[in-house]
């Protein structure tokens, strides 16, 4: 091990004992929620660069954060392109679909709980089909361009968000459903009213748990057959020209849409949800 | 039990759309057929064909029944083509797997629970290292172990872990979060030590959060074995024999390698809920 | 002794050399002891060299070079396949007839490292691959010829020894296609080779156990050649996958004799040559740059063949 | 609680519960006339059946057996025809809704007129004194005030019957008084009748004008009390008064009589 | 509370909570002295700081300022002696655990004996009188049994003092006119010393030989009535003299003026 790797793991215990002493001091402060994952993402980079540096890693095999913010910085074109391909066009067309047709299937089932207790185990285990085989599939079914992918989109996030939806539209309490009752509210009453808004909570759990699918979806699916452009394209293809500069930068580009895409949920849930005791603060 | 009458139904109707499906989606391929040879084809040959087709664009469910039952019945268990051989191999990887990413779901969890540090810096990074497709860097992880001389069984069961580490540490720093404001003042007009609080107030409470991620883990861990099957050499595994079926193009085989793989998935799920309710019901804490 | 052989591929008559000299026992005839590691669609064997995963690799030059540009210094050793087996599949009601006709059409092709000889064809045919209607809209072709059955393609990449022989068994007739070879259009590039890292070549020791390691799989090959059938039974039985057939494999391996027959392992020259000037003649965007040096060398296979 | 046609009617009322560990015979031949105007409170042990009987009026739950009539008809026709009021023991406001949002609930399910549901809204806000409140969401409300303001949910719509469910038992004695007089001038001048669950003595024969004594497994009524107490305003010392003891005093003997107690 | 060496001493007691609304002041200046052997009542309207106070002297919340000493020590020190049991509003029994593993829950943290574990749990259960109710799952008894055992889970260590914050308040009348009696047997049995937080006016009475009447916003003391009844035992019906009414009704008068409410 050479002097970087060493001054790499010396950083790391540094910034350690200062997040320990930031987040016990200042822990509730605002800028202290940014300040201590910023430094540790920045201690995993710095343990990153050093380990590759000090270790003389090939970088065919796992190049340094420097060489990939540099082939990061002079490939935003390209990685726009597969961007707008592979997230724009794929992945939230797909997610607006899927949780569509998720959240008006779990209202069509709801009034039925026959076909909900048959509905739910079933999707269950359709939804355990792994995605690596059902993509092959949609592609065959979809072709090649961003639909097939969407379509791999819709098929992943459609269950998860079908069950949390079905389960918050269970979850008033027997006390406020007996208050509807003693309205004698009608069915359209009682789901607008009382079901759909006391579903919210659930529902965007589901949404948040989709949006990383729907990302992974619509890249996996590009790894089956794609038209010359998109992240899924661009990883599978690097590699085998050992530019895992560009692998790594397409990796970046999904990890920030991802954590974008989570984090924007996120804020809709708290404009929406404003209520729920989670989000009073 | 009183599940079993509309699960039926539902598959009923599935299996009816199917039908449905797969006739209008192999026409196409018969008409094509029929066209360069030159001939007509009726409704009721349409039908046949349909349902025959030896690499269909969607086989009917008895091509899938079919398909399964001989990978299943129809190979000695350690024949090469049994689908009970590959997952064997696919179930260790799975386990293997799981057991690493629960282990490090559990570790981390407690770590957030216990230091405003960890929980302040870990968990965006947790999540955002859930946004990073597993395909692509599976085929790194297998490269890079394999230069490290890691092979075989624990480069795919650490993809397998990367995983299902996640809803693990999701559901238990929920889970070791569970105990009320009460709760932990009990502990504290005790003087009760961390480990105490942890061994005797965290940990049984967070059980049945445990046992909800675990389910949600494992077939995580399934479908990161399956996909770590696909660049580690395409060897063995259900993962192979999906990629190998559809590298020639045999539907049959990769619909039947799916469908093992979610029974599989269900029997995981199962086995971990059959725990569930031995564990809770000893702990007194099922009704 | 051991040899770490990364394929390029997944276990079948494509490497069934190998997988002879291993069961019949060339190998432990000369001492070694060989470990055949079978690829899949993900796995890079140029990567799985520098990461230090294999002693030697199965690639296609194109890639090979490719990759020596790129600064992984990839050395040829041997040359098992002499000629070519890539060519270009199409459905004869597109109207295609000749290269062309494939402006304005859509093309499967292969990516991760064989997408080279393509775009090189293409380029000294002075044909865009950008999607443009006066070009050839590109699509990356999955592991198997579902585009061209399901009408995505006009044309896919195809093997001579694999993929055409599936679209034949899905039902299509020879007269219903048509196919370019790479080596008929003038564009072929060398295909299977052996390659190992340069920096190992200065090692003696490594020196003579490639030594070894080339003559024993040049036995193999020529055995396979001779006995397709046997061959291909000892392919099946190294496939772990279990998907393979028999009557697939004996079919595969005796094209891959048409391929094989023709060479020692010793590379030829002039193959050489023209396989780097296609790969130069790329126009705007030429696979390599600069002629390559030391990108081979003959001493293994003198004195292998010796 | 004689007279010709009273407003609800229970005759035999048998209500058994089915569950796991076998059946629960929670009502046991109830019988119970109200009049118009009664002010009844229920009281009992814990599980006795108070609740489940006045969600057996409220057609929540139905009798196994027996007849229970309310206006005439039976309950579920009653609660179609939205008959009665209802005010759990939690608030049960909806978070989502501001206070105001919450009482015009029952009003947008009713289809009133969007000017009617301002003003019956702005009303009964006054009537439970939270005028200006009317914007604030639940949460940011006090228990009392919650509990207010689903009082002021049920009387929105003016139904003729108000059923209460232990509605202050998670409140403080003061603020308890401080609703309990509340509630009595509000019954005076809306001439409603209710029926009133209760855990407290004090509280059950002060508001009251009929008092229901119920005794556990299975719930039946002991002793239906008519208070002595004036129908007038109760100034809040009537309860030092012999008067009111001798009735609390009755009550809890008649409790006392029917606890047949295990804790 | 008088005396030379007091147990509890609170001096200039002040807490203000940090809250996103702005700084909430929950106690201010409180004085008090308790003696050894006492029975210490807490009463005051909702949100007046008795929970606060009486978490302040289990050290569970730190006073912004004043000094408060417990057996002569600072209260974290009296905590981390283990000084006190204490008992919560809710039985907040552990599910998992039967009643005698929460009974023993708090022995095994302090590292008692296995036979000294078993001996005092029997010992306790029959002091609550649970005997025979060991081995059951706390959801499997009452409420008032639940509770009963929270009692005795605070007993099992034999701490010199008992908190306990509205221990009574979710059950009903009877059966916590029962525990009451019961609870005053204990305490003169045990001769402990305990802080007792309630909303009853009856309650306090009859158990107190001290009551502390608080008043909200910001929370203070406002009167420590000494309680003539016999430090005896008190039967229930002692709820009926004139001297017992005498003390409720000064502090009723205490708690109404106090109340400058708002409900
Ligand atoms: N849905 C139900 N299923 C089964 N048993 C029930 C149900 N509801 C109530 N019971 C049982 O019926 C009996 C009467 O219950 P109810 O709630 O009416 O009592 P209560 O008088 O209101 O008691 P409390 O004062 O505690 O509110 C109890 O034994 C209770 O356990
Ligand atoms: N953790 C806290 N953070 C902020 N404010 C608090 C906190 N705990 C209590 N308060 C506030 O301090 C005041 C006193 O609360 P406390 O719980 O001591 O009242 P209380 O007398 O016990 O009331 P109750 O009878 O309702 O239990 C209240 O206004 C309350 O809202
Ligand atoms: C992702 C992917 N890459 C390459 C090939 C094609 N390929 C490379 S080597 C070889 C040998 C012939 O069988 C073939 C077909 C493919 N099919 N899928
Ligand atoms: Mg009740
Ligand atoms: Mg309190």
């Amino acid at each position: 091990m050479s002097w970087q790797a060493w001054a790499a793991i010396a950083f790391w215990i540094a910034a350690w004992a200062v997040n320990g002493t930031v987040a016990n001091r200042w822990g509730r402060r605002k800028w202290a929620r940014i300040f201590v994952p910023a430094l540790f993402g920045v201690t995993l980079l710095v343990l990153w660069q050093g380990l590759v540096k000090g270790l003389n890693v090939p970088s065919v095999i796992l190049p340094a954060p420097t060489q990939i913010a540099a082939r990061f910085a002079d490939s935003v074109p390209l990685l726009w392109g597969d961007f707008s391909q592979t997230i724009l066009k794929g992945a939230l067309g797909g997610y607006v679909i899927g949780c569509g047709a998720a959240v008006l299937t779990a209202i069509a089932v709801d009034r039925s709980p026959f076909l909900q207790r048959g509905l739910l185990p079933v999707g269950n285990f359709f939804a355990a089909l792994p995605i690596v085989g059902v993509a092959p599939i949609l592609v065959m079914w979809f072709g090649f361009d961003w639909q097939s992918k969407a379509a791999v989109v819709v098929v992943m996030v459609f269950f998860p968000v079908l069950v949390n939806m079905v389960a918050g539209l269970a979850a008033t309490d027997p006390l406020q459903r007996d208050l509807m009752k003693t309205y004698s509210a009608s069915y359209r009453d009682s789901l607008l009213r009382l079901r759909l808004p006391a579903a919210m909570p659930f529902l965007f759990n589901g949404l948040k748990i989709a949006t990383t699918l729907a990302l992974i979806g619509a890249i996996v699916a590009e790894f089956f057959g794609s038209p010359t452009r998109g992240m899924g394209f661009r990883i599978s293809t690097a590699v085998g020209q050992l530019d895992m500069a560009l692998v790594w930068s397409e990796i970046v580009v999904a990890a920030l849409a991802g954590s974008g895409f989570y984090g924007l949920m996120a804020l809709i849930e708290k404009t929406v949800t404003f209520w729920h005791p989670s989000q009073r603060g | 039990m009183r599940n079993i009458l509309p699960v039926l139904v539902v598959c009923l109707v599935i299996v009816v759309l199917w039908y449905g499906a797969a006739l209008w989606l192999n026409a196409a391929w018969v008409y094509d057929q029929a066209a360069r040879a030159g001939t007509q084809v009726g409704f009721g040959q349409l039908v046949h064909d349909t349902m025959t087709l030896p690499r269909p664009k969607l086989p009917a469910p008895h091509q899938v029944l079919g398909g399964l039952w001989d990978g299943i019945f129809g190979q000695s268990v350690t024949s090469k083509k049994s689908l009970v051989y590959h997952g064997w191999m696919t179930l260790e990887v799975t386990m293997l797997g799981f057991a690493v990413g629960t282990l490090a779901g559990l570790i981390l969890a407690i770590g957030i629970v216990h230091s405003r540090a960890m929980d302040m810096s870990v968990m965006p990074w947790a999540i955002a290292s859930q946004t990073i497709p597993v395909l692509a860097i599976a085929p790194m992880v297998i490269v890079v172990l394999a230069s490290v001389g890691l092979k075989g069984v624990i480069p795919k069961a650490l993809i397998a872990a990367y995983l299902s580490f996640f809803p693990v540490l999701v559901g238990m720093v929920k889970g070791l979060r569970a105990p009320d404001g009460l709760q932990l003042d009990l502990m504290r007009t005790y003087n009760a030590s961390r480990t105490q609080t942890l061994t005797m107030l965290r940990l049984p409470s967070s059980l049945p959060y445990l046992f909800a991620s675990l389910k949600v883990g494992v077939a995580a861990a399934l479908v990161g074995t399956i996909v770590a099957e696909l660049p580690a050499g395409a060897s063995v595994g259900l993962g192979a024999r999906l990629l190998s079926g559809s590298y020639y193009g045999q539907t049959i085989q990769i619909w039947a390698a799916l469908f093992m793989a979610a029974i599989l998935a269900a029997l995981l799920v199962a086995a971990i809920g059959i725990a569930e309710k031995v564990v809770l019901k000893r702990m007194g804490m099922a009704r | 002794e051991e040899v770490k052989l990364q394929l390029k591929w997944v276990t079948q008559a494509q490497f069934a050399g190998y997988y002879v000299a291993q069961d019949k026992g060339f190998y432990k005839a000369e001492g070694l002891d060989v470990d055949i590691m079978p690829g899949g669609p993900d796995i890079s064997p140029t990567q799985v060299m520098a990461g230090g995963g294999a002693d030697v690799t199965v690639d296609w030059m194109p890639s090979a070079l490719a990759a020596r540009e790129k600064g992984l210094a990839l050395v040829n050793v041997a040359q098992p396949f002499k000629k070519s087996g890539m060519m270009l599949t199409c459905l004869k009601d597109t109207g295609i007839k000749g290269p062309q006709d494939f402006r304005g059409k859509t093309l499967g092709v292969w990516f991760g490292g064989n997408e080279y000889p393509f775009l090189s064809w293409m380029s000294t045919l002075k044909i865009p691959t950008d999607g443009s209607p006066n070009g050839v809209t590109v699509l990356k072709q999955g592991f198997n010829v579902d585009p061209l059955l399901q009408k995505q393609a006009a044309c896919i990449s195809t093997m001579t020894y694999n993929e055409y022989w599936q679209v034949i068994d899905a039902g299509l007739k020879p007269d219903q296609l048509v196919t370019f070879k790479y080596e008929d259009e003038g564009v072929a590039t060398l295909e299977d080779g052996l390659y190992v890292m340069q920096d190992k070549l200065s090692d003696a020791a490594f020196k003579a156990k490639m030594v070894k390691f080339v003559r024993a799989s040049m036995k193999g090959w020529k055995y396979a050649e001779t006995h397709p059938e046997e061959a291909a039974k000892i392919v099946i039985d190294n496939d772990a996958t279990g998907a393979q057939t028999l009557p697939v494999q004996e079919r595969m391996m005796k094209e891959i004799a048409k391929l094989t027959a023709d060479s020692n392992g010793a590379l030829d020259m002039a193959d050489y040559d023209r396989t780097v000037k296609i790969l130069m003649a790329g126009g705007s965007d030429p696979v390599i740059t600069k002629k390559p040096e030391g990108a081979y060398t003959t001493e293994i296979t003198d004195a292998a063949l010796k | 609680m004689m007279g010709a046609a009273p407003i609800i009617e229970a005759q035999g009322v048998d209500l058994v519960f089915q569950t796991a560990d076998g059946p629960v015979h929670a009502l046991k031949d109830v019988n119970l006339k109200v009049n118009k105007g009664d002010f009844v409170s229920f009281i009992g042990p814990s599980g006795c059946g108070k609740t489940t009987f006045l969600r057996c009026i409220a057609a929540l739950e139905t009798p196994t057996s027996g007849s229970l009539k309310v206006r005439g008809v039976s309950a579920e026709e009653a609660r179609k025809a939205r008959s009665y009021g209802y005010v759990f023991q939690a608030a049960g406001l909806f978070p989502w809704r501001t206070i105001a949002g919450n009482i015009r609930l029952p009003l947008e399910i009713m289809d009133f007129t969007r000017a009617d549901r301002a003003r019956r809204v702005e009303e009964v806000l006054k009537l439970v004194d939270l005028e200006g409140f009317g914007k604030k969401y639940p949460w940011q409300l006090s228990g009392g005030m919650q509990q207010r303001a689903s009082i002021a949910r049920a009387l929105s719509f003016d139904a003729e019957i108000l059923l209460m469910d232990e509605p202050f038992g998670a409140l403080d004695e003061i603020v308890r008084d401080k609703l309990n007089e509340e509630l009595l001038k509000l019954w005076h001048r809306t001439q409603k009748t209710i029926g009133f669950v209760t855990h407290s003595i004090p509280e059950a024969v002060y508001l009251s004008t009929h008092i229901v004594v119920m005794s556990p497994r299975p719930g039946r009524i002991t002793d239906v009390i008519e208070s002595p107490l004036p129908r007038g305003p109760r100034p809040l010392e009537i309860r030092d008064t012999p008067e009111f003891m001798a009735i609390a005093q009755r009550v809890r003997e008649g409790l006392h009589a029917g606890h047949a107690y295990e804790v």
